[in-house]
């Protein structure tokens, strides 16, 4: 069935799906710190609270752990609540009751309630923000059994991933990254019910190499990758991964089986990373038909700087990703063009602060 | 909303007795089977608590839905849990409530409206003001009853949760069970000397009552206002009751011999055993007799035969149980 | 110990007045140098709540330590905190009080006794806890005072630690500026009508006091009250302050067309700054003349001057100091 | 330097070493959760508050992230604080304190200040512990920069590991596990100040196959391997990593090079764990070196369950260790007579409940 689309951004988008979302089951509720305020988490709630009023789309007390131990009860109650953080940092406070309570109410009782409830993370980068406003936790989500873990890469795949994560009956945390937010690419207008949370899907195929990325360092592999394409000729497999958990590396493995090369783009530290356990697990499936070990490109181990220096070569970039290709391919090319022009810690010319 | 209020009638008394019988005889029970090495998990009894969920229950419908903590046997079994599931459970049987995998400390019995204990301490606080709140938004009926121990008021959680409640005029009522201890220490270690756990609670903006939870007719009246309180939509509330735990925190036997709660302390609630006073008092105004009450007592005890049968003869979860509970 | 006040004489308000000059004057000149885009990092002024930090550090000594939020340019400039390592840690340099790797959500001056300032809301309370603790254990001198909103009060954390000061009876003072809002939401939908924040804390077991924080005379005395209620050793204290951020929650404009405060409540506020009710008390009363206020103007305009100066000119941390300093 | 030793439990030694280092240096302080009960933590706080008194050892509230964060507070202002938590799982509570603050404060601040806690956790296992009284979250923590992750293996080596984590200018972990503290060793009778967070051991030197493992899990390996070499000659290397963060691999590496084979014990679930991150890091270094792809032995992908029957399996037992060698190995051995005798859900027989 074709689907009919439409352009709009990332963070359109969000909000579109949400509101399609609770026209469609009144079970569903939304709330956060800001979700009803001027800002409207950079306009992903907007609109909400007038259409469907205050009960079921509400501000909340600055209490993450209590706030998301309430919505936990009001999914077992048969409610299906959104839940946002403005930053992953913030929502540290609450994982006594997602660890404790949310990924393991099911198990531990037996399997007779479920805790349809939805996490909306936002992962902040760049203009300093800093040790507290920019960690990316997702390995840590996806070490926890029982939950799911998310991390939509591009406007065109979020509609479907969020649908999904929204009806899904376990509790999904949705990592957003801030620097998709403006992106804009072709969204099926409508949503459909019997989306599923598909784990990865296929950005390019190629036969000399896969590289695998999550979120906004899509966006950079995109750039790098096409560069490479079209100056260079050479022919990569760029695979999304969406799903982080449960990790369903298949599809990787196949691609990885073809090309012999597969380099992992992290968007945490390495460490007891995904993209660690991906290169294991594809280490244990294909060992033999590797041409060489897996590469994870990671941030370094520290926490993000303030300072505009400092973020300079933390974060991994098109040119970083060209480089690292031309070197596991063994292969010298130009890829100059690929150097970032204007300033690193902004997501486009149109960002000036603060926040 | 009419006054809902439910006068506490010879009748009210003999089921809470009987309620107290059975929590008493079933921990007993537990107590006795336990050395027997076939309830392999940690279990925190009731014995000495049976009074509050007692009486609360005799006024609560099966509108009325219940969330606990890691001593949630009394509750369980108050608000009507199954017996025959219930020490299933601890016998970690697929029979069991919670299907083996939850314990003592892990109970369940959704048809009675016993929506879930569990043994991070403070961890259901939220749970239940949750299941509040999704009572308000599908205005359903009913209240939920959130029990605490002295320790959890410690936790932020509870004064996070506590505090939404109040933003939102939600049906809950937190009933804090204060027994004067957190496993072995004392409130002294943990909470300043002159403050009382329900005047905290009213300044986070609960309705609040305190009264000795061995006082079955005082405890009855507050427990009455407070759920008529809710009924009435007037806001949250909070129960501050006195208790005692009889045994060790976490186990079947006795340990004064650790000497670290005084011993007149013990004795003097142990003087208050609510069961003893509730049966004289039955029995002297001759509401029941002798051979009511020990027909009350058979029948508890058949039960309990029964239930312990039943589960030791109950097979374990499938090897590939676990697995298949992970994810819905 | 004995009585430890200080009389609010002209010269501590003279000195006060100083304080809330400097405040006000780099935050502006932090919000006009903003759109130059050299600053870059979310940054949260304390113009309109100059006058709670300005009073109470006239009170402080160097034995007595501060800890703050993410608002907390007006704490670490009135406890005398180094201006020119303020301005470079916001221009992300390696001469900035945190080597540039905090911004302005991370202040810090040990050696004026400002501990650190941090942007997780909340987060610092324990923190300022500890080191009383700390203080106690070590029987150092001084208190130590942590800043924090009406924001901050919603977080588990704030109650977890009052309630361990209290139980341990330790030299803290809580500060809470309510501004009314936490970013765009005012209190409406975070905390109870009714309920009065200081009385929260007074149930908790803080000894409380609240006041106009515009208002100096009266908040002089409170914080000198609850200053020597700490030095005398009766246990920690807590001070809520009313005051009102003037402009954006993050950030250097007005956004007063967002309309999300009412424009009388801003009007409100506007006609008690502080800072223009004290000059012209101080100006009437002939403590100072207008060429004084000129002076401690053209001085502190000189001093803004040249922090931009020296912020613009300093270097970026090396590229390696990340790195070195993860682990100690 | 030849150190004196007596042999005492693992308990005994964690007792006798805050003992020590607290006469040692006064700036140490204890506390947690039933540090001054009669159970003082298994024995762990004997003595303590008779020795030092009630300002440097005491109880505390049930609040773990304020608890936290005050110990922070008090090491910023230069004191040492132990502080204790009986399970991990409770300890998800401190998780804001200890990443936001505890792990950042030195560099956000530029290097300022230190903070020297050490947080002992304690991970339950077997008698129904459960869904909440069994986790093992060393991954999480080894994922965060700016954190110290330790976890002791012997009783030989806790007195050493927990000196040095004390006096460890860094936040510091130590994961104790329970079945551990019965555990007799030759243990030094005196602390040393100069002794180092020692990163590996070699429990034995061998050819066949390297086996790297952690806390209880050396337990079982030690059993498995003593049979295989007794019995079948078989010599493999064993490596305990007591350091799991800062990682750091080489001397597996090395030992992977000579063997060509690596089995990694894992004590908590594969995907994003620590095994994962080493099997990464030494694909990437001995690529060519090894003989076939690293093997990971990990808990299952769900919670600890209650029920008898549910942990039979759940854990990594030495028949598990000795069988999967054999595979590695290529070879069919008897190893019968390593099937556990007796109940599986409790240390030893002495274990007879509660907790
Ligand atoms: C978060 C957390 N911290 C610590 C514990 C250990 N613990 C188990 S029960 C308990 C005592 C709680 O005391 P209280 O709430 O008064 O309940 P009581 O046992 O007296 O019924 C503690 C501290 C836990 N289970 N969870
Ligand atoms: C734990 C946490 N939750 C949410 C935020 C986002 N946030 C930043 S400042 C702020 C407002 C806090 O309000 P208040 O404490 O009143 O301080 P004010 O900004 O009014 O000075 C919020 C919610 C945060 N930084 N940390
Ligand atoms: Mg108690
Ligand atoms: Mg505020």
């Amino acid at each position: 069935m074709l689907k009919e689309t439409h352009q709009i951004s990332f963070a359109e988008a969000i909000n579109e799906t949400t509101e399609q979302l609770m026209s469609y089951d009144e079970s569903i509720i939304c709330y956060g710190l800001g979700v009803n305020d001027p800002g409207r988490i950079f306009n992903t709630t907007k609109n909400l609270v007038e259409t469907f009023g205050d009960q079921r789309v509400f501000d909340m007390p600055t209490a993450e752990n209590g706030m998301l131990g309430i919505g936990i009860g009001a999914a077992i109650a048969g409610l299906k609540p959104i839940i946002i953080f403005q930053r992953v940092d913030f929502f540290l406070l609450a994982m006594d009751q997602l660890v404790n309570n949310a990924a393991k109410w099911r198990f531990m009782f037996g399997g007779q309630s479920n805790v349809p409830i939805t996490i909306r993370l936002i992962i902040g980068r760049g203009w300093g923000q800093g040790p507290t406003h920019s960690q990316s936790l997702q390995a840590w989500f996806a070490h926890i059994p029982g939950l799911k873990v998310v991390m939509p890469s591009t406007t065109e795949e979020l509609k479907q991933l969020l649908t999904a994560s929204v009806l899904d009956p376990n509790p999904v945390i949705i990592l957003e990254h801030r620097w998709l937010y403006q992106q804009k690419g072709n969204v099926p207008i409508q949503i459909d019910n019997r989306w599923l949370l598909s784990e990865q899907s296929n950005i390019s195929t190629g036969d000399e190499l896969t590289v695998v990325s999550s979120s906004y360092l899509t966006t950079e592999a995109k750039i790098a990758l096409k560069f490479l394409q079209e100056h260079h000729g050479i022919s990569i497999e760029h695979i999304t991964l969406s799903v982080l958990a449960p990790l369903n590396t298949s599809r990787i493995i196949e691609s990885v089986e073809k090309t012999g090369r597969l380099l992992l783009l992290e968007s945490a530290h390495e460490t007891c990373s995904i993209s660690s356990s991906i290169s294991h697990q594809v280490v244990a499936s294909s060992f033999d038909k590797l041409k060489l070990a897996p590469v994870v490109m990671a941030k370094p181990d520290w926490p993000e700087p303030t300072t505009y220096s400092g973020t300079k070569y933390y974060y991994i970039s098109a040119y970083d990703i060209a480089q690292k290709i031309c070197e596991m391919l063994a292969i010298t090319l130009d890829i100059e063009a690929l150097q970032k022009q204007g300033h690193h810690d902004v997501p486009g010319d149109w960002f000036t602060g603060p926040f | 909303m009419m006054n809902t209020k439910t006068p506490l009638t010879d009748k009210v008394k003999v089921s809470i007795l009987s309620t107290m019988l059975k929590i008493r005889m079933v921990e007993e029970a537990i107590a006795e089977q336990y050395k027997n090495q076939k309830m392999r998990c940690p279990t925190h009894l009731s014995i000495g608590q049976e009074a509050p969920p007692s009486i609360l229950s005799a006024l609560l419908t099966h509108d009325d839905q219940v969330v606990s903590t890691h001593r949630a046997h009394a509750h369980y079994l108050a608000k009507g849990g199954n017996l025959n599931a219930f020490i299933a459970e601890l016998h970690g049987k697929a029979s069991g409530c919670s299907g083996g995998m939850g314990g003592s400390m892990h109970l369940i019995d959704k048809a009675v409206g016993f929506m879930g204990s569990t043994a991070i301490v403070g961890g259901t606080i939220p749970i239940g003001v949750g299941l509040a709140l999704a009572k308000q938004i599908k205005q359903e009926r009913g209240l939920v009853v959130i029990y605490i121990g002295d320790g959890a008021i410690e936790e932020g959680v509870f004064y996070e949760a506590a505090n939404f409640s109040v933003v939102r005029n939600l049906p809950v009522l937190f009933v804090c069970e204060n027994n004067r201890y957190s496993v072995y220490s004392s409130l002294d270690c943990r909470q300043p000397q002159d403050r009382k756990i329900y005047e905290l609670a009213a300044s986070i903006g609960l309705q609040s009552w305190h009264g000795d939870g061995n006082d079955i007719s005082n405890t009855f009246q507050l427990c009455s206002d407070a759920v008529e309180h809710i009924k009435l939509n007037n806001g949250p509330a909070f129960i501050e009751l006195d208790t005692y735990r009889w045994r060790e925190h976490c186990g079947p036997n006795y340990d004064d011999h650790l000497e670290y709660r005084p011993a007149e302390e013990i004795a003097y609630w142990k003087s208050k055993d609510p069961i003893k006073l509730l049966t004289k008092q039955l029995l002297d105004s001759q509401v029941i007799d002798v051979s009511v009450l020990n027909t009350i007592k058979n029948n508890i005890n058949k039960d309990v035969l029964i239930a312990f049968e039943k589960a030791e003869l109950a097979p374990f979860p499938a090897s590939n149980t676990p697995e298949n509970l992970t994810y819905a």
